[in-house]
Order: C-alpha cells, then sequence, then structure tokens
C-alpha cells in the first residue's frame, strides 16, 4: 500500500495533468440491510476541476464521498483511480492514495490543539521510527521540525496564527471547519473531498471559506469534489456538477446546464414522483 | 491422541453415562445463572434510565443484605427488618441521585463509572463501620422462605437434589423481571423511564423530571440487590466477599446487551449453565477452577463474533 | 507575577516544542528533580520503602494505563495483570540468567507483558469501549489463574511466590532484603524519570499523535490515514510495557516477593482509580493520581492515630476507605478532568496573578 | 483559613511524630499485631485480632505485663492484602516491634526475606512457609506448633484409623478442596508423596480467591466423584460456603475434615444442623473455662476495654489468637530471663522464641492446662512437629473427637528440608545462620 507514498513532499501525485480523469465511478450501487442509499450512480472527476455533488437531503452525497475514501464498500459498480480499477480498499490506504477529506458534522481531534491536529495531517509523510521517536532527538527532531514548517505555511495560509495552540473543543464552529480544510490540506491530496464545507457558516465565513477553497484549487492544483447546499456558492465555485435525488443520478453538468435541468428543479421543489 | 479424546469425546460420554448428573449441573448453572441475572439487571435498570454503568450495583447487594441481616440481629422481627432494608435502598438511591447523580449530569461515562466505584470504596467502608466485617448468616427462614430439599431417584445410583430456596430463587427473579416489565409498559413512571433512556433532553423538554427518575431507578435497582442478597446470602452467607461475585454480571451484560432486560436473564443463563457446564466436564484437564475467568472468555469470543451483544441491533458505523 | 511567560520569545520550532517551553516550569521541575534526589538525606526508611518506592512504581503504571485509556482512549481493567506478566518474567529471567544486570532484566521484561498486551489488545479492532473493559477483564482474569496454575513460572516454589533474590549493581546492593531503601529509591527514581521523558517525547511526535486520533475519533483517523491495527496495537503493547516494567519494579524493588493475589483485579482498579483522579491524558497527572490514591491513605492510617484520634485500627482503615471514595466522587464533581486539569487551571490564573483577568 | 492550617500542621506534626520511633516509657516493649477486621478474610480474622489483644491487654491488666515490663500494643488493619500487609511491617519496623505476627500467607512470605536483614522476628503460628521450620536456614522465622504438613500428615493419620490402620487407605479416593493460592497449593506435593506410600487416589478441587462464594462446581465435582473423604485447606468465606454446599450436596459431614483454619464456629454454623459431624483438625481446644479465658472476661471483655462479643469467648479462632499472644508472651518472659533484661529488644525476642518451652507445669500456672498441648522450640526445630488433635462439630460448639496425636514426623521432615534447602539455594545468596545450631 505504500507503493504510492513518497517521503519526500508531494506525495501520492500522479503526474497526470489537468483535464485528465483521476476519478470514474460506474455503476456503484450501496445499500445498508435492504435500504438503497445509492442506486447504480457513475460520473466522473477531472484532474484540477471543482466537482460540485449536489441534491436534497437524504440523496445519497455523503454515501458517494464515503465509497470514494473507502468507508463504505459498495455491493456494485467499481471506482477507477487514476485509471486503475480499485478493489475493495480500506480508508487509509484511499488517505495514502492522496484523498483527503473533510467532515459534515466537523470530525477534528477534539482533545488536541489546532497545531496537532493539523501535524495529523502529516502522519503518512513522516517515517522516522519508533526508537528515534522515543528520543525526540536527531533524525526525528528534524522530520518534526521540518513538517511543522510545512503546517506554519498552511496555518498562515488559512489565517488561523492566533489559534495555533488552542485545544480545537474551544473554537467558533466556523473556525473549527477551517482548522479542518487546514488538517486536509496538510495531506497535500491530490484529490480533496469536502462534505458541506459552509454548513452553519455566516455571510461573511462563506465568503472566506470559498476563497480558501478557490484558492486551493488554482495555487496547489488541487482536484475537489464538494457537497454543499448553497446554490450560490456552488455555481460560483465549482466547473461541474453532478445531482443525486434517492441514491440516483438525474442529472451531470456544467452549473448552468445543470440549473435549468427539469428534473433538478422538480427534486428541490418535491414534485411527487 | 488421548487429549483430543478428553476433550472431544469424553465429556459427552460422561453427560451420557450420567444423566442424572447432567440434570443436576444444568439445574445448578441455571440457579447461578439466575442469580447472576438478577445482578446484571440491577446494572441493566440503571444503565437503561441513566447511562451510568454502575459498579456498585455488587456492594449495593451486600449492603442491602447486611442492612436486612444486621437489623435482625438488633433484634428487628424480620418482617420489618425487610420493611426497613427496603427503606434504607431508597434513603440510598435518594442520597446516590442527590449526591452523585445530579452534579455529574451530562459527563462522560468513564466520568460515571468512576463515580460509581467511588461509591463502591464508600459503601464498603460505611457498611463495615456500621455493621461490621465479620459475614452473617442469611436470615432465611425467618423470612420465610424455603430452606429445605427434594430428591429425585433416576436410575439406580441417580440422584437428583433441588434445593427448595434455590426453585425460590428462580421464582423470584422470574416475578421480579415480569414486576418489572410491568411496571416498564403499562405504568406512567415506566414510560416516562424509556422516554429518558432513549433521549434525555428529550424527555426533560415534555416535562419529564430527571431526578426523579433516576431516584426511582436507583431505588429499583436496590431491591434488585436486595433480592439478590438474599437469595445469593441464602447460598453462602452475606459478607463483603460477595461484592467480588457481582463481577460475574459483567460477562452476563456484555453477552446480553447492556440496555436489554430480555438479554440479561438469558446471558446469565447462558453464562451460568456454560461455566458449569465447562468446569465440571472440562475444567479438570487443566487443574479446574477455571471458572474465575471461563465466563470472560466465553463473553469475549461471543463478541468478537457479534460485538453488538445478543440483543443489540446491528452497528452501522456513520460519520 | 512571577509566573509569566511575557519576553520568553521563542525563535526556533525546536525551542517552541520543547517539553517545558516556560522558564518558570523549567525551574520547577529542576527543583521538584533536586529534592527527589536529595529525598533520602531528610527522609525515614519508612518514607523510602513504604511511600515514595511504590508512589514512583505505581505512577509509572499510571502512566502505562494512561497511555492506552488517557492517549490511545481504550479502556482496560487488566493493568494488574500485565503488571503482574512483567514482575514473573523478570523473576524468570533473573533466575535464569542470574549473571546479567538485573536493571537489563527489568527493561526486557516489559517485552513479555507488551506481548501480552498485544494479544489481549486484538479484540479491541472490533469491540469498543466499555464492552472492551470488560474483555480486557478476561485478560485479567486468565492471567492471574496463568500465575497460580504455571508452576515454572515461580520456579516450582513449593509456596508458590516468587522471591527477590539480592543483584548488584556497580557494587551496590540494589534489589533483595539487604539492599537498603536509599539505593533501591535512586533505581526506581532514575527508571521512572527516563520512562517518562521517553513516553513524552513519544507521545508529543507522530506515534502520539495517531494514538490521540484514534481515541478522539477513530473513523476520522482512519480517514486520515491512520492504520487502526497498529495505532491500536502499538497503544497496547508500549502502554503493557510500560506497565510491565513497573509490575517488575513493584516486586523486585518494593514488595521483594510476591504471590499471584498482589496482581489481581483490586491493582488494576487502583491504578485506574490514580489514571482517572490524576487525569486521563496527562503524564503529570499520573503523577498526582498515584500520590492521592498512594498516599493520602496511608497518611489518613498514620495520621488519624498520630494526631491522638484514639480509635480501632481497623476503623481509621474503613474510614481512610470512605474518604478516599467520598473524595473521589468530590473531584469527578469538581473537576472531572482530573487533578492534572486542577492544576492546568491553577498555572493559568497563575499567570495573570495578581488580576483575575488579562 | 486558620483552621485549616492549623490542622494540617498538627497533622504533620503527627505524621513526624508517628514515623519517629515512639518514646517509650522505661518498663515497656511494644508489638504491633496485623490484624485484618475488614474484607473478605475478616470472618476469621476478626477472632483472631479479638483473642491476641484480649490476652496481651489481660496480662497487662492482672500482672502489669510482663515481669513487670507492660507491652504497649496496638492493630494495624492489613485487610489481608499483601500491599498494605507491607505497610504495616515497615511501621512496625519503624516503630521498634518485638515481633511481627502476619496472620496472612502472603504477608509472611513477603517479611522472611526482610525479617533477617531488619532483625525482627517473625511469629506465622501454623501458617505462612512450612519449609521456615528449619531453624538452621530460617533463624528469624517460627512457625510453631505445626506447618501445614503435620497438619495434612495428621489428617492422613486419622483417615487411617478410621479405615481400621494405614493400609486400610488402599484403593481410597480422597479429594483436596483447596483456596487456589500458595496457601492452598504447599500441601499437595505431601498429599501426593502419601497417596503414592498408601494407595489412595487423591482428587483436586481447587476454588479461585474469587470464587470462594461460587462453590457449587467444586461440590458438584465431588458429587460425581464421589470420593471417600474430603480434606478442606479454606480461610475467610471460603469455609462456611463449603460448608453450607456440602451439606447441600448430602456429603457424609464426617468423613470431610478441614486444617485447622477450616475450623471456626461460624464456618461450621453456617451449614446448620446438617453441619455436624464436620470435623478439622486443631492444636487448640475450645470453651472459656480456663483460668486465663476467665481472667479475660473478668478483666477486660466484661471490663469493657475490649470489643469482642462476650459469647466468642472461648470459641475455637478466639482461643487460638490467644495461644498466638501465650506464645509471645512466654517468649518475652524466657527473653528476659535468657538475657537478664527486662526491657527485651526484637533480637532478644528471637532467643526468646527459638527456647520457647511451654511444659504441663507452666500451662497450668498460665491457667491453659489442658487447652494447648505443652509446646518446645528447639534452635533447629522452629516448628516442632508436636501433637495435634481432631474436633467434631455437634451441631451447637467444637467437640474433641480423638485424643492428642502426633504427626507423621517422619514423612513431614524430609519434605521440609528439601524446602528449605530449595528456598536458600533459590535465593542464594541466602544468608546462613551466624551461630549454627548444635546438631543433635
Amino acid at each position: 500500500m505504500n507503493a504510492f507514498v513518497d517521503p519526500v513532499g508531494m506525495a501520492g501525485h500522479s503526474g497526470l495533468t489537468k483535464g485528465e480523469v483521476l476519478l470514474r465511478v460506474d455503476n456503484v450501487s450501496l445499500s445498508f440491510g435492504g435500504v438503497k442509499a445509492i442506486t447504480n450512480i457513475s460520473f466522473d472527476i477531472l484532474k484540477g476541476e471543482v466537482r460540485a455533488i449536489i441534491g436534497p437531503n437524504g440523496a445519497g452525497k455523503t454515501s458517494m464521498l464515503n465509497v470514494i475514501n473507502g468507508f463504505y464498500h459498495p455491493q456494485e459498480g467499481t471506482i477507477t483511480w487514476r485509471g486503475q480499477v480499485r478493489r475493495k480498499m480500506r480508508p487509509y490506504e484511499a488517505a495514502s492514495h492522496g484523498i483527503a477529506r473533510t467532515f459534515q458534522n466537523v470530525a477534528l481531534f477534539k482533545g488536541m490543539t489546532t497545531l496537532d491536529n493539523i501535524m495529523t495531517g502529516r502522519g503518512l509523510k513522516m517515517n522516522k521510527n519508533f526508537f528515534w521517536q522515543c528520543l525526540h532527538w536527531g533524525p526525528a527532531l528534524n522530520e518534526e521540525i521540518e513538517h511543522r514548517r510545512k503546517v506554519e505555511e498552511i496555518i498562515d495560509f488559512l489565517e488561523i496564527q492566533a489559534i495555533r495552540k488552542t485545544p480545537v473543543g474551544r473554537l467558533p464552529y466556523g473556525l473549527q471547519k477551517r482548522v479542518e480544510l487546514a488538517r486536509a490540506l496538510a495531506m497535500e491530496p491530490e484529490l480533496l473531498l469536502l462534505d458541506e464545507p459552509m454548513a452553519g457558516m455566516n455571510l461573511e465565513e462563506k465568503e472566506d471559506m470559498s476563497r480558501f477553497i478557490l484558492d486551493v484549487n488554482q495555487q496547489f492544483g488541487t482536484t475537489i469534489a464538494l457537497i454543499e447546499h448553497d446554490m450560490g456558492v456552488v455555481m460560483d465555485l465549482s466547473d461541474r456538477v453532478v445531482v443525486l435525488d434517492y441514491g440516483r443520478k438525474i442529472a451531470d453538468g456544467p452549473p448552468e446546464e445543470v440549473q435549468s435541468n427539469q428534473d433538478v428543479i422538480d427534486a428541490y421543489l418535491g414534485v411527487p414522483h | 491422541m488421548d487429549m483430543l479424546y478428553n476433550i472431544l469425546i469424553d465429556p459427552f460420554v460422561q453427560m451420557v453415562d450420567a444423566p442424572d448428573f447432567l440434570i443436576q449441573v444444568v439445574w445448578e448453572g441455571f440457579v447461578a445463572g439466575v442469580l447472576y441475572a438478577l445482578i446484571a439487571l440491577g446494572f441493566v435498570l440503571i444503565y437503561k434510565a441513566s447511562g451510568v454503568f454502575n459498579f456498585a450495583q455488587g456492594i449495593m447487594v451486600v449492603f442491602a443484605g447486611l442492612s436486612l441481616v444486621g437489623l435482625h440481629e438488633k433484634g428487628v422481627p424480620a418482617w420489618l427488618a425487610l420493611i426497613l432494608a427496603i427503606g434504607i435502598m431508597a434513603i440510598l438511591a435518594v442520597c446516590i441521585e442527590k449526591f452523585v447523580m445530579r452534579p455529574l449530569v451530562g459527563q462522560p461515562d468513564i466520568i460515571l463509572l468512576m463515580a460509581t466505584i467511588g461509591m463502591t470504596y464508600f459503601l464498603i467502608g460505611l457498611g463495615e463501620v456500621i455493621f461490621g466485617g465479620e459475614p452473617k448468616q442469611m436470615i432465611t427462614s425467618e423470612l420465610g422462605l424455603p430452606t429445605g430439599s427434594t430428591a429425585f431417584e433416576m436410575g439406580e445410583r441417580g440422584l437428583v437434589i433441588l434445593q427448595h430456596i434455590d426453585i425460590a430463587a428462580a421464582v423470584i427473579a422470574l416475578l421480579m423481571v415480569g414486576g418489572l416489565a410491568v411496571f416498564f409498559n403499562r405504568t406512567r413512571i415506566g414510560r416516562a423511564l424509556r422516554a429518558v433512556a432513549d433521549d434525555h433532553t428529550a424527555a426533560l423538554s415534555v416535562g419529564i423530571s430527571l431526578n426523579q427518575i433516576w431516584a426511582i431507578v436507583w431505588f429499583a435497582a436496590g431491591i434488585v440487590a436486595l433480592a439478590t442478597g438474599i437469595m445469593w446470602g441464602a447460598r453462602s452467607d452475606v459478607s463483603f466477599a460477595l461484592e467480588i461475585v457481582a463481577l460475574k454480571a459483567l460477562p452476563v451484560l456484555i453477552l446480553g446487551g447492556f440496555t436489554s432486560i430480555p438479554g440479561a436473564i438469558i446471558g446469565g443463563l447462558i453464562i451460568g449453565i456454560g461455566e458449569k457446564i465447562g468446569e465440571i466436564y472440562w475444567g479438570s484437564l487443566v487443574g479446574g477452577g477455571i471458572e474465575s475467568w471461563l465466563a470472560y472468555v466465553i463473553a469475549l469470543i461471543f463478541l468478537l463474533f457479534r460485538p453488538q451483544g445478543l440483543f443489540g441491533e446491528k452497528i452501522i458505523e456513520r460519520i | 507575577m512571577f509566573y509569566r511567560e511575557a519576553g520568553q520569545y521563542k525563535t526556533s520550532y525546536a525551542a517552541d516544542q520543547q517539553i517545558f517551553p516556560i522558564r518558570q516550569d523549567r525551574i520547577g521541575i529542576a527543583v521538584i528533580l533536586v529534592i527527589a534526589l536529595l529525598l533520602p538525606l531528610a527522609a525515614s526508611e519508612f518514607m523510602l520503602s513504604a511511600i515514595a518506592i511504590p508512589f514512583l512504581v505505581l505512577a509509572l503504571a499510571t502512566i502505562g494505563l494512561n497511555i492506552l485509556t488517557g492517549y490511545a482512549g481504550q479502556l482496560s481493567l487488566g493493568t494488574g495483570a500485565f503488571m503482574g506478566v512483567g514482575a514473573y518474567s523478570c523473576y524468570k529471567l533473573v533466575t535464569i540468567f542470574p549473571e546479567v544486570n538485573v536493571i537489563v532484566h527489568i527493561l526486557l521484561s516489559g517485552t513479555f507483558a507488551a506481548a501480552a498486551g498485544v494479544v489481549f489488545g486484538l479484540p479491541s479492532l472490533r469491540i469498543k469501549g466499555l464492552y472492551l473493559a470488560v474483555t480486557t477483564l478476561a485478560a485479567q482474569f486468565f492471567l492471574e489463574w496463568c500465575f497460580i496454575r504455571i508452576p515454572w513460572l515461580y520456579n516450582y516454589n513449593s509456596s508458590g511466590a516468587i522471591e527477590v533474590p539480592g543483584r548488584e549493581v556497580f557494587g551496590t546492593l540494589i534489589t533483595g532484603p539487604a539492599a537498603s531503601g536509599t539505593a533501591r529509591y535512586y533505581v526506581v527514581l532514575a527508571i521512572v524519570v527516563v520512562m517518562t521523558l521517553l513516553i513524552k517525547n513519544l507521545i508529543r511526535g507522530r506515534v502520539g499523535r495517531q494514538w490521540m486520533m484514534i481515541r478522539d475519533m477513530d473513523i476520522a483517523a482512519e480517514l486520515m490515514g491512520v492504520r487502526p491495527l497498529i495505532a491500536k496495537l502499538s497503544a497496547f503493547a508500549v502502554s503493557s510495557y510500560v506497565c510491565g516494567v513497573a509490575g517488575a519494579m513493584f516486586v523486585f524493588f518494593y514488595l521483594g516477593a510476591s504471590e499471584p493475589a498482589v496482581f489481581s483485579i483490586t491493582l488494576s482498579f487502583q491504578v485506574l482509580f490514580m489514571a482517572i483522579i490524576g487525569g486521563l491524558g496527562s503524564l503529570v497527572g499520573s503523577f498526582f493520581g498515584a500520590a492521592f490514591i498512594w498516599i493520602l491513605p496511608i497518611l489518613l492510617r498514620v495520621g488519624l492515630p498520630a494526631l491522638g484520634v484514639d480509635v480501632a485500627a481497623e476503623t481509621v482503615f474503613q474510614v481512610a476507605q470512605m474518604v478516599i471514595g467520598a473524595l473521589i466522587i468530590f473531584f469527578l464533581i469538581v473537576e472531572p478532568h482530573g487533578l492534572a486539569r486542577l492544576w492546568a487551571i491553577g498555572k493559568e490564573k497563575l499567570r495573570v496573578w495578581p488580576f483575575p483577568y488579562a | 483559613m486558620r483552621m485549616r492550617t492549623l490542622l494540617a500542621g498538627s497533622v504533620l506534626v503527627g505524621l513526624a511524630a508517628s514515623f519517629a520511633a515512639p518514646a517509650l516509657a522505661e518498663d515497656s516493649v511494644y508489638i504491633q499485631l496485623p490484624t485484618y477486621r475488614t474484607g473478605p478474610y475478616a470472618g476469621s480474622g476478626i477472632h483472631i485480632a479479638n483473642g491476641m489483644s484480649d490476652y496481651l491487654a489481660m496480662i497487662n491488666e492482672r500482672d502489669g505485663g510482663v515481669n513487670g515490663v507492660k507491652i504497649a500494643f496496638d492493630e494495624c488493619e492489613t485487610g489481608y492484602d499483601t500491599q498494605k500487609g507491607v505497610e504495616c511491617y515497615e511501621q512496625a519496623k519503624a516503630k521498634n516491634t518485638l515481633v511481627f505476627n502476619p496472620w496472612s500467607t502472603g504477608i509472611t512470605l513477603q517479611v522472611i526475606p526482610k525479617s533477617s536483614v531488619d532483625k525482627i522476628p517473625v511469629l506465622s503460628m501454623a501458617y505462612g512457609l512450612s519449609a521456615a521450620a528449619d531453624g538452621n536456614t530460617f533463624p528469624w522465622v517460627f512457625n510453631p506448633p505445626d506447618t501445614y504438613w503435620d497438619g495434612l500428615s495428621a489428617i492422613i493419620k486419622y483417615i487411617g484409623d478410621q479405615e481400621g490402620g494405614m493400609e486400610g487407605l488402599k484403593g481410597k479416593k480422597i479429594g483436596y478442596i483447596f483456596l487456589d493460592a500458595g496457601y492452598g497449593r504447599e500441601p499437595i506435593p505431601l498429599l501426593d508423596n502419601l497417596a503414592q506410600k498408601y494407595g489412595f487416589e487423591v482428587l483436586q478441587y481447587p476454588v479461585p480467591g474469587k470464587e470462594m462464594q461460587n462453590q457449587s462446581s467444586q461440590w458438584l465435582s465431588i458429587r460425581r466423584d464421589r470420593p471417600d473423604y474430603v480434606v478442606m485447606w479454606g480461610w475467610g468465606a471460603m469455609n462456611p460456603t463449603a460448608v453450607k454446599e456440602a451439606v447441600k450436596n448430602r456429603f457424609d459431614m464426617s468423613k470431610f475434615i478441614g486444617v485447622w483454619w477450616a475450623g471456626g464456629d461460624e464456618d461450621a454454623r453456617a451449614g446448620g444442623a446438617g453441619a455436624k459431624g464436620y470435623k478439622s483438625v486443631s492444636f487448640n481446644n475450645v470453651g472459656a473455662d480456663y483460668p486465663a479465658l476467665q481472667d479475660i472476661k473478668k478483666l477486660v471483655v466484661d471490663a469493657g476495654k475490649s470489643h469482642t462479643p462476650a459469647n466468642t469467648v472461648g470459641e475455637n479462632l478466639y482461643n487460638r489468637g490467644v495461644v498466638n499472644a501465650v506464645y509471645m508472651v512466654e517468649a518475652i518472659r524466657i527473653a528476659q530471663e535468657m538475657t537478664g533484661k527486662k526491657v527485651i529488644n526484637a533480637e532478644d525476642m528471637r532467643v526468646g522464641l527459638e527456647n520457647l518451652k511451654i511444659d504441663e507445669a507452666r500451662l497450668e500456672a498460665i491457667g491453659l492446662k489442658g487447652m494447648i498441648a505443652p509446646i518446645e522450640i528447639t534452635c533447629a526445630n522452629h516448628s516442632g512437629h508436636h501433637s495435634l488433635f481432631i474436633q467434631e462439630w455437634d451441631g451447637e460448639k467444637w467437640t474433641p473427637a480423638t485424643d492428642w496425636f502426633s504427626p507423621m514426623t517422619e514423612e513431614v521432615t524430609p519434605i521440609l528440608m528439601q524446602a528449605s534447602k530449595d528456598y536458600a539455594t533459590s535465593n542464594a545468596p541466602w544468608p546462613t545462620r551466624e551461630d549454627a545450631c548444635p546438631a543433635n
């Protein structure tokens, strides 16, 4: 599983150029017991784009992200990642393949400080063994400091210097979301999955967050797949949108096109099926 | 080869050879299981209503038994001592609610668990200060409980002995479970209790007094403890060593699930019968005395295959 | 006024990542170490043998449990048994290889406890929370049974107990009945201080962060590339290693001889108390907790009669037990996160003293 | 605030005082009594503790101490817990106790290695490490009047008598139910030896310490295996439970024999009427009619100077506690005679114990004639293989079932010497005795 890990830095990056297919989902179905969460969905994500996944509540959006990063295993269908068909994959393998994500309900490590939370994102890239770790000296210390430097860059980028040593449990919600983004960025992912990054934020916070997402996409070239309810945000940020309803795909295309799709309008307005 | 025979064949040969003995073993396991189940029931009641894993249930058994016997020793008639013992458990319940549960509401599980361990320490000290450390005889006959035994002849040398007190224990356990089931399902307090179990905040918002409910639950657990104390006390005696036996309820709980009353009963019976059969037919292969851990290993193996316990629902992890 | 970090600037990440970034803390810890070093000059044999040595050893055991429960979030009730594994393996090592330095044996004995910890930690991959706690009881009782039932472990002694033979290091007797309290104290102090330091390093690095990730949110941790198998089992291994070393020291430097009953569930609870009262996930808390649970009852037992309170020995014992029980509840109510949190709050207050707010 | 400071201050002062050696008055010696009136073993421990302290108090009251030297004593609660036991030992050491009575096999094992270094004699009356009877190897440890091996051999001898001689044991099955700890396991090697020699079969039924009150498996197995006799090595809550289970399973009580520690009055009483016929080996008679016990009643118990319930004076374990105190008092007396000092120290006490001799005349003088057999400890033999007898529960109280008879010394001695040698080698370098015992 370590084949993709590059200990030096830009780990897991495939060398694909912008516009090539990074990930493709083919005919994926997922059910819990008898309940179908996702039915026969196919779409792709291109390298370098911002891909939005939208749909009403319970449409299967989060389940879709969970399938992509290996937390759920679909009963049917395949996922092709960087041109390779992926069989069953554990979440930590997905992480080492360069897939990072944030969560709908903030999933920060509550007992740790902001700095430590972001440092956890560097875990896969640190490889000094146990005994050096015990000594915290020599190579282990150098490694720690080298990664601290990276983390400080991300802290500067997201403007969270002031809360560096605050336990994340004490932070307001908007900042927690930002720390979570920082943590995902620290993994230097090739594909970043954002699950409702702006839920519960006020307008100003949303604007900040939108700016960060665009910057990440443009400055680092990170491919982003995001779930969002705020249509304005979706339309502004995304290159392409896939729309789910009741676990099925009902539309896929550029924002303007999706916006005028009758099925989408029906789904959001609640026309009976 | 011999070893395989001893493990795989011989125990069953023994069982078939002496069916009367097998019946006796199962019966003893059944009675022990009923008593484990009673202790477990006390745990379940409290866990259901307040999410507290009440480690003090064991010492509550001792405390209840000691109060009963101690009062009788002081010259109180048995029936009055029983009523007073129930009263003491009520006072204890109110005190626990007021001084431990209420200030700790909303704390994580482990903190509440620790608080009950603290209570265990306190009650051991208190019990010894009041009643002294020496073991006491349970006042079985004074309470009108049967003491004799009935023997059934089976075949030539076969003999099954049933202690009346054990039968009484089984009957009382059944009655208590039945009573609790009625209490939970048919009474207003019972329904409120279930509401609390589902969601504390929601229960509060519809006007249920958590404090009152908790006091009632601890009291109910106290009565279960008293019944357990009487029954187990009649089997050995009432002493602080009994507290250790209560640890046996833990594997029962993980087998049956922390929140299921039928789970506690069935788990208790599985553990009770399983460990007796294991000890008697297989224990001698490793020198005996395996009862001290067999129950835990049974529970552990079981959990590996069904992490949610016997009656729990399948856990779907979400994020 | 005195405890203030104003003006102490950090110019490098290394400086910022020290264990004690604040100068006053560094001075404080130095003072404590000096006091610890000088203690044998002032203390009686009773203080060293019955208070200081077991306190340090139990603090180390608490640190061991804290790694597992406080940092990796896996509740364990099997600490006593893991300490026992350490003690018995150390006894075997010392009797099989008598010529090797006993301190080497003590440090080695932890690896056997670590192995036991890994085996009994396997269920943690599927079982969580209180359920896991109960399964660790299986380890507790099974291992306890082994200590009685495998006579090889105690060299077939007819008494079923293990006795600590006398061993010298650099010409000074440090184990066995003839070893002086002072010698034993210094060895214990050295091992505890060094191990605490190593563990502190482990915890503030990658390994420790992995444990805390599993503790705080195991699913998110896995999605961030932590392998639960490795993280959980490494926590079990390190924790049991530390507990095993503590167990070996408990017998070799404190008890002097031991029977299986020493490593009973009571010891497991005692250490768990220390961890929780001190504060889960805090190394300094482990010392506070050990002091609270070990030293306070002794003070009560010795202190009450000395105050002229004329009561029977067992009453003192019982009252001490009640007081401990009540104090546990009291502390949980006042500060559920343990003495370590109280200490932290105290330090924060001190930083702005004499002003209530900064 | 001032109150608190004051309190803290006084605690500290008190502590400092208690850690220092107590300022002894000119004419007193100090003995610490480790006891356990709490915990799972309190049922047995309380009576022992009462017996010990009441006798010492009586000596102080009646005689003003031993030859005018008062015995200052206090209890230290161990709860039968080894950690607390070690704490008590350290405390006793700090306060210069004359002798340490651990009253727990576990604690005895802990303190044996320390005793020779700290020069405090350990008196473990009929418990602890059997091998310690070898005075050459264990000059500081005393376990009179008998070791567990003596006790076991006496029980087997008794069973042999019941079967019409030792050859009657051939082909018999003897069950051994025991507390699964060092205490219960120690007799097993001798039991196996004897089984081989006399051709009987031994069936073992261990009772884990945690399962003391949950013995139905063991007794079901006993029912299945139908042993001819059952021998019990139990203590604390294990005993009454075992007696109850035996009654419940209709085991012939006259063939159920316990060690002396399974012979408490409450142990037998738990079985109710069915317990009649239960036996235990013993080295002291019951009853309160002995003059010394009458003195205790009059001067201590009835005078309200003890918390002993008057009706328990004379019970088996109480009297045994008295015996333990008698050994100590007599040893002090002998030590005083031998050293010529009035106020002796722990090293003198060891000499006293090593020359302890209570003959019939002395027993008469003490006022315990008939309660115990005469005893003599020698330099080489710290236990003595003294005579024992079997007592039987008649439903109300213990009554002697046999006369005093001696254990199978010839069987016990080799295994004892071997064990003592093993102990010394496995704990090498074990300190050798400075003044070797004269060869006899």
